[in-house]
């Protein structure tokens, strides 16, 4: 089947929409941003292929299944074995990687190659646990994930031999960058699709026809339009590039088409965007290059409270006494926090302080290109955090009245919607 | 020994008077009066006319830190100083809706391009911009300054105040001469007894009465002067003391001021409020009142950064200043992006590295409320004042 | 009288012992690093400072004042404290005696201090509340480029085709970063063209605080020195008239420098008569 | 999307730019000579300039503020500007003072490579800005010469009163023309002031001509980055010159040539072919990146209809005139007329109305951190012209000299944006 690709190469994360020739979404990808612009496009496409494809996947499996109520339960549990399967194979590649620095260390110590061992195996153990149902994983990305159990064994295992932990966080950070820039390591869909479907002995064997059907069809692009922070360095024809502004308006409008008034808050800037009744940008607003009031900001902040990303809105949200933040500056302000954190303030306040702080710098942004009009959409990586939607609804009631207030789910994918919806017009105008 | 209670309480209701942003001072005395209120900014205003027509000037000096800036920075680019922006803030939320009119004195270029936005926000209400005049001769500067002033006065008329009398302003002079003794009074006491006026408690003062009539703002600085006078339970401390310049229009927050006095600095001069020591003595009560009005403006008024004044007559101004208050050290302490501030600074800085006096700088924002480096910069620079003095 | 010194940064707490007996004049005796790392910074303290009375030999009972610097003023068994360019130029003069300036690099802040053969502050020049071009920048950086600090300062050196870097967001640095490696450029190139905007900015601190002759680099960044190279380059580029040294202790000037001053001033309370730790209080800011 | 080039590649230059070149050069030469000919100099600004006044006493006019943005062209202002901040000057402050005194520690070269005289008088005629009257305070500090000051009145109201005018006839009465007498031991000549008077009011009818031409579809010129050259010499030293009525006259006749030809505005790069956007421009341009910021325009097809900076130096186009007939009422209505000293109703109103006159696709606002005088209000110009016009505004930040605060990478961003915004808005408006 035929498809058109959005690709919003963004400053942290890098996303993709897929769109059939109908303009319904297919499925959506999203990978960290890294170095090689190359690589992070096409694992987000890659990532927005296995997507639609387990969503083809549920489609047909509704129809064939044995028990059609316990049909979603199993498409989860495969996705869920799909993606450990997928895990397990970049820590292979991590591993490998891992062992390829240490053989290259001048002053190696004797216990490290132990101590790569033990990790390795250990969070080899852990996969299965990881990806059990229910299970809460602190971010989406292997980097983070990969990243954040490493330090901890590395610490304990420093501690346990007297290995420096430097070297050992060093070590990772240089393996990881392989890790990443190998399109590769995260494997291919039918491989893991094989393996995640033998981790389910006994299930519907209509699954495996299903599985088989949907692996076997060709998908087939017939256009692409690349956006966001990076969208100059794609790897696309300069016809095919589309400024984020206009492809947040658009996806925005095509999501909610009663939208006035956009604001996305990216990893590292804030745009403020107003839209006519057809999707077309009459203004906006950019914020300058300062990490203070984006994305970033909060990632800066769970990074310094090694929290994830997805566990700061719910933390902030017990707060009922959010503490002012003095620091404007990023890092000063992680400074500040552990400052306020030894002096023994609550860590919900603090965070709730945090949150507000870059929802005030968004309303500044706000008024500057004209206001909140009915509707509003809110979209960018962090409108997933609930606390900064809450301080952000609080904010707009007060200051412009009531307001419909959009969120979507999927608002992250915003502005690779709209390229893919411009992807589409030009593949229909050819 | 424990503090004078009244001592206690009379700051106490200063401070409550500085933190009420919405003017409701103002809206009381609205009510009670019948009156007029006109606020001006920074830096000076003949409150003096206002006051004759039964006006109440109402000293606006921007923001807090407290204030959440939201609207106020959809009109300004970060590279702006943050006075207006708090302004328009607070004018767009409702807390000036009091004011009948704004003053704009010529400051610079901000508060000036600042009348027009007012205009065309608050089109309701009197803007008029004070071109105080750069030429000093009474018959050409003068002459200019005294029809700008005519046409305030006619405006006020306008809007249904007090036509203005020579009789009512000479009563107003003299009810601000009286005013103005007090607060060089004040500053004489700090300057002599630092440990007995606290910078950070005389400023709520000089704040509080901003928003006061001058009777009840003469009341006060009265009984502040007595009460802190006579305290015997503050006692001096080892500090070195500090010239303050630079303040003159965004005002530092309050806390900064804590903090340069718990850094171990006592602060026996400043340009803070400055609307208070503009005119620097006794404006006479006979002859031509508004005549004298002008005159003194021409004659008489700081050698602030926002006149031109040749040669080096601010330099001059300034040693003398720090030599008459016995300052260990200048502290130049400018708003950010404040342009008459700080491009004076330079100037000011040679003229008191000719002398022997130690100096250092820094920039503040009034909506600040990070003050690690400041309090660091202001430390060392006190400790060394302590450590090596007489060494 | 053996003092310590206890410098709180908010990168890596350092600790030093001197001693300042008669005989001997004035004796380093131990200094011990811990960097941080996101964990409770007081607890780092309690073990940093046990460490470094281990390594030196004495007990708590022997340290006649305990002077804290940096953000130390919450260190519960401090005696006094002193601020951070007091102690920087005090610890500097010792490392450096011919040193009259002194620039204490740290994780957030750079500043210039300009003194006199007693360590007297004479002037001294800070940077902004932006921590673009800081160590914290320059240690994102490096991360993200999977470069050890220790390795920072010889991939940098071997750098020959600098790539410019103007004033970057030290958080978003790593975009800035993502894109350079994307265009090609190497790691030491990235590297170098990192030192040199960081140099050019704390040369202009250098400049506007009015150092001179010999100056002491001290604080974290000393120890780099790809940076210490590039500083050299610039003052030689900008014909500063500027000797930049660095030591191996300049990690540990600050508080080399607080137990300095803090034997000096536990002497001269005793010469006024005045107990400990009282009187010492007194010093420490509220 | 790019069927024809937009920028043909062929650059070259016009007779009237040779002219120009010539007549620059030839009073940078006056200038270098100055001090052996015994020529006096003074050092004045281009808003409220009283050149005719300078040169009926034969004194020659050194602009800082061109010096300035001259030296950004030629890439020096980011070594004055740290020279200026090594000596104490804040980096908040307007850079073309940091730069002019950054020039002058580093030996006062000019922008023809030629030392500049020092001044024998400051003419502070501070129109529009008080940082003007700073920079002379920093001046007078080096120099030591006389200062004369003309304190020219703000138009808050938006318009010109009779105590306005008398005040600033009164300082020029009883400051500025005594002091030149004094300066060059020399009588007032008001004849001699009448004659350059009329020479520029015919010099300036061609410029308003000139710039008028945008309103040709396409427009001939390009009114803010070709505007800058057009408005050089009558903005700068030569008001009131022979020299000045004959180039814009042959400028105006060159500009009518291009009209018959259907021709776009030239460039650096070589000619616009394809008009794709129609633009208002507020705001100073950035000197530092002039070419390449211009090239961000020409590359997309945008031209600029009409722009305030080029009414820095007096705006014309509302019907001003030098008037020979009332020598010094006329100078006063002039200093008190320049753009940036008018209120900020009145630069929304001229702005609203270029758009309209002009029929511009939308505006554009260059906000540079250097100039309040400029830049503190332009968020409100913004939303007002935008509200007023129904035309989609712009905005981007860089500076006038300083490098540091020129990110190409940001602006283009900004700008690309922008034009997209203007394309998508007017297939919009045809499907
Ligand atoms: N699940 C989540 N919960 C909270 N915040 C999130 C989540 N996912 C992403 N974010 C926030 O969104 C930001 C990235 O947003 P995104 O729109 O992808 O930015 P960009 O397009 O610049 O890469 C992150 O920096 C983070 O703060
Ligand atoms: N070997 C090294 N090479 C480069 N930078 C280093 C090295 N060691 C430490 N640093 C830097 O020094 C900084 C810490 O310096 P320090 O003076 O202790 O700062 P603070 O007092 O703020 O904690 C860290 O941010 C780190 O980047
Ligand atoms: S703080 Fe300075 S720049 Fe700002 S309004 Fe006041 S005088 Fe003007
Ligand atoms: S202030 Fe902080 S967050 Fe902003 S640019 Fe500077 S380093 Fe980045
Ligand atoms: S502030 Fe603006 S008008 Fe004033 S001197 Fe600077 S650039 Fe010129």
């Amino acid at each position: 089947m035929n498809y058109t690709v959005g690709i919003d190469l963004g400053s942290t994360t890098t996303k993709a929409v897929v769109l059939g020739e109908d303009g319904a979404v297919l499925g959506r990808g999203i990978t960290n941003s890294r170095s090689n612009y190359d690589v992070a496009c096409s694992v987000a496409l890659s990532e927005a292929l296995i997507n639609a494809r387990f969503s083809l996947i549920a489609g047909e499996f509704q129809s064939i299944a044995r028990d059609p109520a316990q049909a979603p339960t199993l498409i989860g549990a495969l996705e869920r074995k799909f993606r450990a399967e997928q895990y397990r194979s970049q820590l292979r590649v991590l591993d490998t990687e891992l062992r390829r620095f240490l053989s290259r260390l001048l002053t190696r110590p004797p216990a490290a190659t132990g101590i790569v061992d033990r990790i390795a195996g250990r969070m080899t153990a852990e996969v299965d646990a990881l990806y059990a149902e229910g299970a809460r994983r602190k971010s989406d990305f292997f980097r983070d994930l990969a990243g954040s159990r490493y330090l901890a064994l590395a610490e304990e295992e420093a501690r346990a031999t007297g290995v420096s932990f430097d070297l050992l966080a060093g070590l990772f950070d240089k393996a990881i960058l392989d890790v990443e820039n190998s399109a590769e390591a995260a494997g291919r869909f039918d491989e893991h699709a094989a393996v995640a479907l033998e981790a389910l002995p006994g299930a519907d064997p209509a699954l495996t026809t299903a599985v088989a059907r949907v692996s076997a069809r060709t998908l087939e692009q017939i256009g692409s339009v690349g956006t966001g922070y990076g969208r100059q360095r794609l790897p696309f024809p300069e016809g095919r590039i589309r400024s984020e502004i206009l492809c947040h308006g658009l996806g925005a409008h095509s999501m909610f088409p009663r939208t006035r008034t956009v604001l996305d808050i990216g990893g590292q800037d804030t745009k403020a965007i107003q839209v006519d009744e057809q999707g077309i940008v009459t203004s906006f607003q950019m914020n300058d290059r300062c990490a203070a009031g984006c994305g970033r900001y909060l990632g800066y902040i769970a990074d310094e409270m090694s929290l994830g990303l997805h566990e700061l809105g719910p933390i902030a949200s017990q707060s009922s006494a959010p503490v002012r933040i003095n620091s404007t500056c990023t890092v000063f302000a992680g400074a500040e926090l552990r400052e306020r954190l030894s002096l023994g303030e609550r860590r919900e306040d603090i965070l709730a302080g945090l949150h507000r702080a870059i929802v005030l710098r968004a309303m500044s942004l706000l008024a500057r290109s004209g206001g909140v009009k009915d509707e509003f959409t809110f979209t960018g990586g962090v409108a997933r955090n609930q606390a900064a939607v809450a301080a952000l609804r609080t904010l707009v009631e007060e200051n412009y009245g009531a307001r419909t207030v959009n969120i979507s789910e999927d608002s992250i994918y915003t502005g690779a919607l709209g390229a893919a919806l411009f992807a589409l017009r030009n593949a229909a105008a050819a | 020994m424990s503090e004078d209670p009244r001592l206690t309480a009379l700051v106490d209701r200063a401070g409550a008077l500085f933190r009420d942003q919405a003017l409701a001072a103002v809206r009381e005395w609205k009510a009670r009066t019948g009156g007029l209120a006109v606020g001006f900014l920074p830096i000076y205003v003949p409150r003096e006319l206002l006051h004759a027509q039964g006006v109440l000037p109402v000293g606006l000096m921007g923001g807090r830190p407290d204030l959440e800036i939201i609207k106020g920075d959809a009109y300004y680019q970060s590279y702006i100083c943050h006075l207006p922006r708090s302004t328009v803030e607070l004018g767009l939320n409702g807390s000036y809706d009091a004011l009948d009119g704004l003053i704009f004195p010529a400051i610079c270029d901000v508060i000036r391009n600042l009348s027009g936005m007012w205009q065309m926000l608050f089109p309701k209400v009197l803007v008029h911009y004070l071109d105080v005049p750069q030429n000093f001769d009474p018959a050409i500067g003068g002459a200019f300054y005294r029809r700008d002033l005519e046409s305030l006065s006619q405006a006020l008329e306008a809007r249904g105040a007090r036509a203005l009398t020579a009789a009512a302003l000479r009563q107003s002079i003299a009810l601000y001469n009286e005013n103005r003794r007090l607060v060089r009074e004040l500053y004489a006491l700090r300057r002599r007894e630092p440990w007995k006026v606290p910078t950070h408690e005389l400023y709520v003062v000089l704040r509080a009465a901003l928003l006061v009539p001058v009777e009840e703002s003469t009341t006060m600085f009265a009984e502040y002067l007595a009460l802190a006078s006579a305290d015997r339970s503050r006692r001096p401390q080892d500090q070195a003391r500090v010239l303050v310049t630079g303040s003159f229009c965004e005002q530092p927050p309050l806390a900064l001021i804590k903090t340069l006095e718990r850094a171990g600095c006592y602060i026996v001069d400043d340009d803070f409020v400055q609307v208070h020591r503009f005119i620097r003595s006794d404006i006479p009560v006979d002859g031509d009142p508004l005549q004298s009005i002008v005159d003194a403006l021409l004659t008489d008024a700081v050698a602030s950064p926002t006149r031109y004044i040749a040669d080096e007559v601010k330099g001059a101004d300034l040693n003398q200043r720090a030599a008459e208050s016995g300052a260990e050290g200048v502290l130049f302490c400018a708003a950010s992006f404040c342009d008459p501030a700080l491009l004076d600074q330079p100037m000011a800085v040679r003229a008191v590295e000719r002398t022997a006096i130690p100096w250092t700088a820094f920039k503040y924002a009034e909506n600040n409320g990070q003050f690690q480096v400041i309090r660091e910069q202001a430390g060392t620079f006190a400790d060394s004042i302590k450590l090596w003095s007489g060494a | 009288m053996i003092t310590t010194g206890i410098d709180v940064g908010s990168a890596a707490i350092k600790v030093a012992v001197v001693d300042t007996g008669d005989q001997a004049g004035e004796q380093f005796l131990a200094g011990v690093t811990e960097r941080v790392r996101r964990r409770d910074s007081l607890a780092v303290v309690e073990t940093a400072y046990q460490a470094a009375l281990d390594s030196a030999g004495v007990t708590r009972a022997d340290v006649g004042y305990v002077a804290t610097t940096g953000e130390g003023e919450s260190v519960p068994f401090r005696t006094g404290h002193f601020y951070g360019m007091t102690t920087h130029a005090r610890g500097g003069l010792f490392l450096e005696p011919a040193a009259r300036g002194v620039v204490d690099i740290g994780a957030l802040h750079a500043r210039a201090v300009r003194m006199d053969e007693h360590a007297r502050v004479l002037g001294y020049r800070m940077t902004s509340q932006c921590a673009s071009g800081s160590g914290q920048f320059l240690e994102n950086i490096a991360r993200y480029l999977g470069v050890t600090l220790e390795e920072i300062g010889r991939l940098s050196r071997t750098g020959d085709a600098p790539e410019a870097c103007s004033s970057i967001c030290a958080v978003l640095a790593e975009t800035d970063v993502i894109n350079m490696v994307s265009r090609g450029i190497t790691i030491p190139n990235i590297l170098r063209g990192i030192h040199q905007s960081m140099a050019g900015r704390y040369l202009k601190l250098v400049v506007s605080a009015g150092l001179k002759d010999v100056v002491l680099i001290t604080g974290g960044l000393a120890a780099d020195e790809g940076l210490m190279a590039a500083l050299a380059e610039a003052a030689i580029a900008q014909k500063s008239p500027v000797d930049i040294r660095s030591h191996p202790q300049s990690m540990l000037a600050g508080a080399i420098g607080a137990a300095l001053w803090g034997a000096f001033r536990a002497r001269r309370l005793a010469g006024l008569g005045r107990r400990l730790p009282a009187g010492a209080a007194e010093l420490a800011s509220s | 999307m790019s069927a024809a080039p937009i920028v043909a590649t062929t650059a070259h230059k016009d007779s009237s730019q040779v002219r120009q070149k010539e007549m620059i050069a030839r009073h940078f030469d006056r200038l270098a000579a100055a001090p052996d000919t015994g020529t006096r100099c003074a050092y004045t600004f281009v808003p409220g300039n009283l050149t005719e006044l300078l040169l009926s006493f034969d004194v020659l006019p050194v602009l800082p503020e061109i010096n300035a943005l001259q030296s950004a062209m030629r890439g020096k202002t980011a070594e004055y500007i740290a020279a200026a901040e090594k000596l104490g000057h804040s980096e908040d402050v307007c850079t073309y003072v940091k730069s002019d005194i950054g020039m002058m520690k580093s030996g006062n070269i000019g922008p023809t490579g030629q030392r500049l005289p020092s001044p024998d008088l400051l003419l502070l005629s501070y129109t529009g800005c008080f940082t003007f009257m700073k920079w002379f305070e920093l001046l007078r500090e080096e120099y030591h010469c006389p200062v004369a000051m003309l304190h020219v009145p703000y138009q808050a109201d938006g318009r010109i009163t009779d105590s306005m005018r008398t005040y600033v006839v009164d300082q020029l009465k009883n400051v500025v023309i005594p002091k030149l007498e004094e300066v060059t031991g020399r009588q007032y000549d008001e004849d001699r002031l009448r004659a350059h008077l009329a020479r520029s009011a015919q010099a300036e009818d061609d410029l308003v001509w000139v710039l008028q031409s945008a309103k040709n579809v396409p427009s001939p010129i390009d009114a803010y980055f070709g505007a800058v050259y057009y408005v050089g010499p009558i903005f700068s030293a030569f008001r009131g010159t022979a020299d000045a009525v004959d180039y814009y006259r042959e400028l105006r006749e060159e500009i009518a040539g291009r009209i018959r030809q259907g021709k776009g505005p030239v460039t650096p790069d070589g000619e616009v072919e394809r008009e794709r956007f129609r633009i208002v421009v507020e705001g100073p341009p950035n000197w530092t990146s002039f070419r390449q910021f211009w090239k961000m325009f020409a590359d997309e097809g945008a031209v600029a209809v009409a722009s305030t900076y080029s009414k820095v130096g007096g705006v014309y186009d509302l019907g001003f005139r030098h008037d020979p007939d009332h020598p010094l009422e006329t100078l006063a209505e002039y200093c008190l007329g320049c753009y940036t000293n008018l209120s900020l109703p009145t630069r929304i109103d001229l702005l609203t109305r270029y758009l309209s006159e002009y029929r511009a696709d939308g505006f554009l606002i260059n906000s540079v951190k250097s100039c309040n005088s400029f830049s503190a209000g332009q968020l409100h110009i913004l939303r007002e012209v935008e509200a007023r016009s129904g035309r989609p505004g712009g905005f981007i930040e860089s500076d006038l000299v300083d490098p540091r605060y020129f990110s190409a990478a940001n602006i283009k961003n900004r700008l690309e944006s922008y034009f997209q915004m203007l394309d998508q808005k007017r297939a919009g408006a045809s499907s």
